[in-house]
């Protein structure tokens, strides 16, 4: 089956993804919504590896797209535990709180 | 006598040594058995050889002892040497003679010195050193005794090392002196390369072979020697350490500044005159600076009120005669000057440092006076003594030689007019300042009281030297007068003869005008300092006089122009860099890493989102590195 | 292998000196002692056997020459061997190793076991610098006695030892780090010229290379050499470590660290780059004469006894360079005579300034003065020591450098009359010494001591053999004639070539003319 | 996949399998003590398996994994530095953490991802071997949770890796596009025929190294590492030096030898820049820094510039230079990381450079042993820092690179300055601050102390006689 969407145009939608999850991690405060955005990212890449597979209809692509799904689980919920320590500590989830190594 | 040789340089040392590394342990009586014991064995060892030198004179003219060879590099293979022939004879018998008195004089003259030992050892080592330069075969040996007397020099004038002003005294001594000696070294490069050796025969030999008259390497060589002997003997344009020189002890002024190290440049032109002949021009700059350098000292003996100085002036302007003399290509007049000068001015120096110590150390003729009685074996011996220094006619030994040296500067070949009248004018301050030194000294009433009177082994040593001064000069008499040769004939074996102009032959005008300066100069002093003292007094009013007494009083303002020229400028920069400019370079290198640290460790802010922000700006720089090109 | 026993006697001492020292205070000191006297033994008694059997200044070849594979899979061997240069030396490092032990014989009370390791690991780097044959070996020689060196500045220093430790060390290795560079590229220049990978001097002797490479190659090693020397303007870290280090690494430093320079230079930069070294003469020669005068000059100024010693030092410094460029037997005795007599007359004044220190807490000559009245043995001493840095004849500097003038004159007339000033600089310094220290009023009244009897023992050999070196050099002379000879042969085959290039005067060649009648 | 493969993979399936026993053992309550011991054997068991493997070699697992001698060489020394720091381990967990157990299965886990990163020819078992190891490396990081700087580490550490993994992968993913493979060999196929690479093809490899770099903290991805190295536990920040670092460069060394990636001009130039810059930053960072764990952090980021000197030309001697130079770090870094735990007590670690203060004369042999470290890190004879930075210069001039040997050298002398500093400071002052000596557990302080020790004459042995292991690189090079 054909596809109706070129793969330039998946690409650039993962390219847009990507950039827009650069400019989350980059510009939330909050570590949540930081990890948020780097899932973003993450995603982007699955998507450009799917896109990639289906342009030279190997199973490849897809596969990789699994794996970086479950790698994203497994670093959200150590993220989240660390979260939840910082929290505890802080009482904040601002990032720009947590400076105390420097120089 | 050949192998005695080594004897006469190496009883100074023994006893330097011995003196050096238990003179705390010896007590009083054997240093000073030890000290003038040396050098009076010496003179007994010269006295033999010299006998047997006149007597049965060797075939080649010179007696040469080789002990070891010093080194061998390259060729260049200088031996420790030592070689004696007629010019060392005298030098050698000058030393060790006179330098025997005067350690004998010391004796006395130290005793109650606490350094008793450290200053005979520097003696010795000094009569040591002095025999080795005038001993020595080759230029390197004599370089070695070159420095070596300056070293004692050094060592004695800073010997009441407390007062710094003697220190100081001492340490420009050597520098000034230095700096003449490292033209000499410099000398003695081109001479290694220009003959392949520093052996004095052997390149005397050679010289007049490779280099034709005039030859410009030959003026070159001859002027870098000059300047050692310029340092050493203290001429014009190295003269201002002599005076300073006097901080020293009398003995030393005496046996050192005044009768042997000082005439090592004397000695040097005249052991090189063959390069010196080969160069008109650098002959005629040794006559010039002769002439200048007694005219010059003579006007500022004439000012000085410190009776060492008077005869530390006094010294430079007589050397000045003896530069003529070589300059003027009269050799043997010149060595004969030094000779009698050796003896007076000796005498002059133990006779004023007998006068001072009796008088508790006053320097000051001006406090001094009255004399006469007291003092009569003094008394008597100072007035000899200056009275060849002002060569009174007839009866001085100074007399004989200064008037050599007077008819040579008109008559011989390159003299002229203008050089002798510069050197009869010196007469004529010579005997001025003789004169007003003596008056000053005693005649006139007594200003200070007088201590303990010199004991005999003072006394006896300037007897001798005052007889010597008297009737040395009879071995060598005018042509017009006598006519005797003995001490040319014995230095023709060396040196050449002096080469007269044409048709000179009226000796007898000159010695009269020679007469009239030294009683003009007398009768001068007579006028001002005893007759009418008063007029010293009026002349001082006068601006122009109190400047030009001070002028001369300085030297000719010598020591301060070097101090503006020289000495200043490399105080100052040698005191602004004291923190070495070079190391603020390694300084701005460290302070721009550290300044660089700081602005990188300012990158590290611990934030994680400038972290990233860091992250990204990477990866676009190397993205677009990668795109662009 | 008596090579390798001397590299092993000094380590294994000082590894023996560090673990018994834990438990013993004065055992490491006598360790040492016996150490580096056996060392200084074995060498002498080879020499005086070599310089008996045969005529040492005659004989052509290597005395010794061992060699044992490395790291073969880079050519690296563990190659020693010495001539007549290294072994003089080599007998100069022990010589002055006994007396680097004895003068800190009460002045180091703590840690006196890591103290007599660091001394005695720094004479075997030493010492393997003046052995190893391979480039990479003697790299690594040379940067191993950086480290017990920056140890003994570091640990027993004085006051600002940190930073004089530091600068030393940094100094010296940024400079070595630049050589290893040069030997790489030395090492794989000739690889490719002729297919045999090696670090072996021998082999690489000879290594045809452009010339704009070798020029580069030879600054590699060069700058190194210099740094060490030093030359002026890399001389900074001198004054600083010399001043700061307990006496003994003072000795060591003057006497033996700086002379690895010019060893280095002497040995690698003439004959492997003997081109690139003509072309780079005048600038050598020049630095030497800056050297010389800046160094004079900054010395006249200083306050700080160590410091002003320091920088003499460099002042000497820059006669050996102007020697070593003059490429004349001559002048390279000269060199070689200047080594040795620099090693133990400086040496010597920094013992005495460390005796002083001892004494009277302090460096500073102007708290100084006077001191004569107490100390007339040390006085002297002091004088003649002085004498000896101002070059008085009859000493062995004197011999050094009116050799190395001498020579420097045929090379380069004007830059000789310029060094010569040098002479009259070192007068004015040596003397202040001597009147700030021992002569002039005593600025305080202090309550001294002369010298005791290891001090007298100490003086006794720095003086006797300045004494014999200035009156009968010949053994010294004759010992490094092969090697000095080799490298004039070098260069005065070139030397032919330059001369009739130029035939135009300017006050650089005035030399021809002054020079040229007896050719 | 056949019985040879199992074979071959033995050292990775031990390591999978050692986490696994581990983690039994802690389910039946084990003692801190039994799991350490056990661990220990577990790794010397895998570091042993690799001699058992040897014949096998070279070992080609299609399409993910290659056994070769290399590989081989970079998990020993991977599995080695595990070894060391499971050793240093014990003392340092034993005083802070109530159970510290889990943290060795984690170790396991991080030790099995590096070696899966040292045997991929694939950009899954690549990506996968990564992630293995930095998701363990989250939870290491962050183990001693109550302590803030172990958390802040922590997030810090997450957050990056994952920002960072996402430009690998996204990199990975613009390389397959184009390529069509994520193979290396089948990549290295692709682009044979083509001088100038494709915009695409290079974006992604940008974005890889970016991806690399930041685990490989190179400038100017090196923001993250002295944080890091700050708040984590000293054995654990031994790890991230070491091992981690060493499986990515091993598999980046793979990927570009075997795509023949030194063949292009502008991929070099980056590699020349990142190179040089960090050199340069790495060194100047330290040059005040006060705190030894972050010196340490910026020295190796340093280090890694001067690895990438050897690598960047590609040749044979690279390989030989980096594998050796690699040793020389893994061996070196240890043992310096190693005093930092050693010394470390239950309050803080021992990282402020002033807490160093005399300790030469209270722990002559800790200080002996760190002396050594750090002047193997400077680079200086007697070392095997300095044979490896000799083999280093050889392969950069060997290729003509002069201007990152200069580099090299310029900023090592920085570097040297501030491993003085460290050095002055254990030999300055009369009294140590430190306390004594683990006296709870003598006998793990003594096995520990006795495991530098023996890294130290190492340091020395390989230092002076280099030249087994250079014939031991010689036959495990990448071929």
């Amino acid at each position: 089956m054909k596809s109706s969407i070129s793969i330039e145009m998946v690409m650039l939608l993962a390219g847009l993804l990507f950039v827009l999850g650069i400019a989350g991690v980059i510009i939330r405060k909050n570590i949540i919504f930081m990890l948020l955005s780097v899932e973003v990212m993450l995603n982007a890449s699955g998507l450009a590896f799917v896109a990639a597979g289906s342009r030279w209809a190997q199973p490849d692509g897809q596969v990789m797209f699994i794996f970086i799904l479950a790698m994203a689980a497994a670093e959200v919920s150590i993220g989240l535990a660390l979260i939840l320590q910082i929290y505890h500590q802080h009482k904040s989830l601002d990032i720009d709180k947590l400076k105390e190594m420097k120089g | 006598m050949n192998n005695l040789l080594w004897l006469v340089p190496a009883l100074p040392f023994a006893g330097f040594l011995i003196l050096a590394l238990a003179g705390k342990q010896l007590s009083r009586v054997w240093v000073a058995m030890i000290g003038a014991g040396s050098v009076s064995l010496s003179a007994i060892v010269v006295l033999i050889i010299g006998i047997s030198f006149l007597s049965q004179p060797p075939a080649n003219g010179n007696y040469s002892q080789t002990l070891w060879t010093w080194m061998q590099v390259a060729g260049f293979n200088p031996k420790i040497t030592l070689f004696l022939d007629a010019l060392s004879l005298v030098f050698v018998f000058v030393i060790t003679f006179i330098g025997a008195l005067i350690h004998i004089y010391s004796v006395a003259f130290m005793a109650d010195d606490k350094d008793y030992s450290r200053f005979f050892a520097c003696m010795n080592l000094f009569v040591f050193s002095m025999l080795l330069l005038v001993l020595a075969d080759n230029l390197l040996l004599l370089y070695l005794g070159w420095e070596g007397v300056g070293l004692c020099s050094y060592l004695l004038i800073g010997f009441w090392y407390e007062n710094p002003a003697n220190g100081y005294a001492a340490r420009k001594a050597f520098i000034i002196t230095r700096v003449g000696d490292t033209a000499m070294a410099i000398g003695l490069f081109v001479i290694f390369y220009q003959f392949g050796t520093l052996a004095i025969p052997d390149v005397l030999a050679k010289a007049p072979v490779l280099w034709h008259q005039g030859a410009q390497m030959a003026t070159i060589t001859a002027l870098l020697l000059l300047a050692g002997g310029v340092g050493k003997s203290a001429q014009l344009p190295l003269q201002t350490w002599l005076p300073d020189a006097m901080a020293g002890p009398s003995p030393v002024s005496a046996l050192i500044h005044a009768a042997t190290m000082v005439t090592a440049g004397v000695y040097l032109i005249a052991r090189m005159h063959i390069i010196f002949q080969l160069s008109p021009i650098a002959q005629m700059i040794v006559a010039v600076i002769g002439a200048a350098t007694l005219f010059i000292a003579g006007f500022s003996a004439l000012t000085q009120y410190d009776i060492k100085r008077v005869l530390a002036y006094s010294t430079i302007s007589q050397i000045g005669y003896m530069f003529l003399a070589l300059g003027v290509g009269a050799w043997t007049a010149a060595i004969f000057h030094f000779m009698i000068h050796a003896f007076f001015k000796a005498l002059l120096f133990l006779a004023a440092g007998a006068v001072i110590e009796t008088l508790h150390h006053e320097h000051n003729m001006f406090k001094m006076g009255g004399l006469k009685n007291k003092l009569p074996v003094i008394f008597w011996t100072f007035l000899i003594g200056s009275a060849s220094l002002a060569a009174l006619p007839l009866i001085s030994a100074g007399f004989y030689s200064k008037d050599q040296i007077l008819w040579y500067a008109w008559a011989s070949e390159s003299g002229n007019p203008l050089l002798w009248f510069i050197a009869l004018l010196g007469a004529f301050i010579t005997a001025a300042y003789t004169a007003r030194m003596m008056i000053l000294v005693f005649w006139g009433e007594a200003k200070t009281e007088i201590g303990h009177h010199p004991g005999k082994l003072m006394t006896v040593p300037l007897i001798i030297l005052a007889f010597f001064s008297l009737f040395a000069g009879f071995i060598e008499l005018p042509h017009n007068f006598g006519h005797l040769t003995l001490f040319s004939n014995l230095l023709h074996q060396v040196l050449p003869e002096a080469v007269l102009k044409a048709g000179m032959n009226t000796e007898l005008q000159f010695q009269i005008l020679a007469f009239l300066s030294t009683f003009g100069g007398i009768y001068l002093a007579y006028i001002f300092y005893y007759k009418q003292p008063q007029r010293i007094e009026k002349l001082k009013q006068s601006g122009f006089v109190m400047n030009l007494y001070l002028f001369w009083f300085s030297g000719w303002g010598f020591d301060k122009l070097y101090n503006v020229l020289i000495v200043n400028p490399v105080v100052f920069i040698a005191n602004i860099n004291k923190s070495d400019v070079v190391d603020k370079l390694y300084q701005g290198i460290t302070f721009v890493t550290i300044r660089l640290y700081r602005f990188l460790s300012f990158t590290q802010s611990g934030s994680l989102r400038w972290y990233i922000m860091g992250l990204v700006i990477g990866a676009i720089i190397i993205l677009s590195i990668q795109i662009m090109l | 292998m008596i090579l390798i026993y001397t590299i092993v006697i000094l380590m294994g001492g000082g590894l023996l000196a560090f673990l018994l020292g834990q438990w013993n205070k004065s055992l490491p000191r006598w360790i040492a002692l016996c150490t580096v006297s056996v060392g200084f033994v074995v060498l002498v008694s080879f020499w005086i056997e070599r310089y008996r059997a045969v005529n040492i200044h005659l004989s052509n070849t290597w005395m010794i020459d061992y060699r044992h594979d490395w790291i073969p899979s880079f050519g690296i061997s563990f190659h020693l061997a010495i001539d007549g240069l290294s072994l003089l030396l080599l007998v100069l490092t022990f010589f002055l190793g006994i007396l680097a032990v004895l003068c800190s014989w009460n002045e180091v009370k703590e840690r006196a076991g890591f103290y007599h390791f660091n001394l005695l690991w720094i004479l075997a780097g030493i010492s393997g610098v003046f052995m190893a044959m391979d480039l990479f070996l003697f790299y690594f020689f040379w940067e191993i006695m950086l480290i017990p060196m920056y140890f003994l500045i570091g640990i027993w220093g004085s006051e600002n030892r940190v930073y004089a430790a530091c600068k030393f060390f940094i100094f010296t290795q940024a400079s070595g780090l630049l050589m290893l560079l040069a030997i790489i590229g030395l090492y794989f220049i000739h690889g490719r010229n002729t297919g045999i990978y090696t670090f072996n001097y021998f082999e690489l002797l000879g290594t045809a290379i452009s010339p704009n490479v070798a020029f580069w190659l030879m600054m590699g090693f060069m700058i190194a050499f210099v740094v060490k020397l030093p030359i002026v303007p890399f001389h900074t870290w001198l004054p600083d470590a010399h001043s700061e280090a307990p006496t003994a690494g003072s000795l060591i430093l003057a006497g033996l660290l700086l002379k690895t320079g010019a060893y280095g230079i002497l040995r690698f930069v003439l004959p492997l780059f003997p081109e690139a070294s003509r072309v780079f003469a005048p600038w050598a020669m020049l630095f030497g004469v800056i050297g010389i005068i800046y160094g004079a000059i900054l010395a006249y100024s200083q306050t700080d006894l160590k410091r002003l010693v320091a920088y003499t030092s460099v002042s000497h410094m820059g006669f050996v360079i102007l020697g070593i460029f003059a490429f004349n037997e001559l002048a390279l005795q000269g060199v070689v005579m200047q080594l040795v007599t620099h090693a133990i007359s400086t040496g010597a004044l920094f013992i005495m300034a460390g005796m002083l220190k001892e004494r009277l807490h302090t460096r500073d000559i102007n708290q100084m003065g006077g001191l004569w009245a107490q100390m007339p043995q040390m006085g002297a001493i002091a004088m003649l020591l002085a004498m000896a840095s101002l070059g008085l004849p009859g000493l062995g500097n004197f011999i050094a450098e009116f050799l190395i003038l001498l020579g420097t004159f045929k090379a380069n007339v004007l830059l000789t009359v310029i060094a010569a000033i040098g002479l009259v600089f070192s007068a004015i310094y040596s003397l202040r010494i001597v009147q700030k220290v021992f002569l002039g009023p005593s600025e305080r009244s202090y309550q001294v001591r002369d010298f005791s009897f290891r001090e007298i023992v100490i003086m006794a050999a720095l003086t006797l053999s300045i004494v014999w070196l200035g009156l009968y050099p010949q053994p010294v002379i004759n010992t490094a004639k092969p090697m000095i000879m080799k490298l004039e042969h070098i260069f005065s085959a070139e030397n032919k070539n330059m001369e009739k290039e130029n035939p135009s005067v300017t006050p650089l060649n005035m030399h021809k003319y002054l020079v040229n009648n007896k050719e | 996949m056949s019985g040879n493969d199992f074979f071959a993979l033995t050292p990775l399936l031990l390591l999978a399998g050692s986490s696994v026993l581990i983690m039994l053992l802690i389910a039946i309550n084990s003692s801190h003590r039994v799991i350490q011991l056990s661990s220990l054997l577990l790794f010397i068991v895998a570091f042993a398996s690799l001699f058992y493997i040897q014949k096998l070699l070279p070992y080609n697992i299609e399409p993910l994994l290659i056994v070769d001698g290399f590989s081989v060489f970079i998990m020993g020394l991977i599995i080695f530095s595990s070894l060391v720091v499971n050793i240093l381990s014990y003392i340092y967990f034993e005083e802070k953490e109530e159970s510290p157990k889990e943290y060795y299965v984690l170790l396991f886990l991080c030790t099995l991802g590096a070696c899966v990163l040292a045997v991929s020819k694939h950009f899954i078992s690549l990506f996968l071997g990564l992630e293995i190891l930095t998701v363990g490396l989250y939870a290491l990081i962050a183990y001693l949770r109550v302590r803030h700087h172990n958390v802040e580490a922590g997030i810090k550490y997450l957050v990056l890796a994952a920002f960072s993994s996402a430009f690998l992968l996204f990199g990975m993913a613009l390389i397959y596009l184009q390529t069509g493979s994520m193979e290396f060999s089948m990549i290295a196929r692709s682009l044979t025929s083509l001088q100038s690479l494709p915009p695409l093809f290079l974006t992604g490899l940008g974005m890889v190294l970016v991806g690399v770099g930041f685990k490989l903290a190179v400038v100017p991805f090196h923001m993250w590492t002295a944080d890091v190295y700050q708040g984590a536990p000293a054995p654990v920040t031994a790890f991230i030096a070491t091992a981690s670092k060493g499986g990515v460069f091993a598999v980046l060394f793979r990927f570009f030898i075997m795509i023949d990636g030194f063949r292009f001009k502008v991929v070099i130039l980056i590699l020349i820049c990142i190179a040089i810059a960090s050199m340069l930053i790495g060194n100047l960072l330290a040059v005040q820094q006060k705190n030894v764990k972050r010196i340490l952090a910026y020295s190796s980021i340093a280090h890694l510039g001067y690895l990438l000197v050897a690598f960047i030309p590609g040749s044979m001697m690279s390989i030989k230079a980096v594998s050796f130079y690699l040793m020389a770090y893994f061996i070196t870094t240890l043992t310096a990381f190693g005093i930092v735990t050693i010394l470390s007590n239950k309050e803080k670690d021992a990282e402020e450079i002033e807490s160093y203060k005399a300790l030469f004369w209270q722990h002559p042999v800790l200080a002996c042993v760190f002396s050594t470290a750090l002047l193997s890190l400077a680079g200086i004879p007697l070392t095997v820092g300095f044979v490896g930075k000799f083999y280093i210069l050889a392969a950069g001039l060997q290729a003509g690179f002069w201007i990152t040997a200069l580099i090299l050298v310029f900023s090592s002398v920085i570097g040297l300055y501030y491993y003085l500093r460290i050095i002055t400071m254990m030999f300055a002052g009369q009294k140590s601050i430190l306390s004594e000596g683990k006296k709870a557990n003598p006998i793990f302080y003594m096995i520990s102390v006795i495991a530098l020790s023996v890294l130290t004459l190492l340091i020395i042995w390989f230092g002076v006689y280099p030249s087994t292991v250079m014939s031991f690189i010689e036959y495990f090079r990448l071929k």
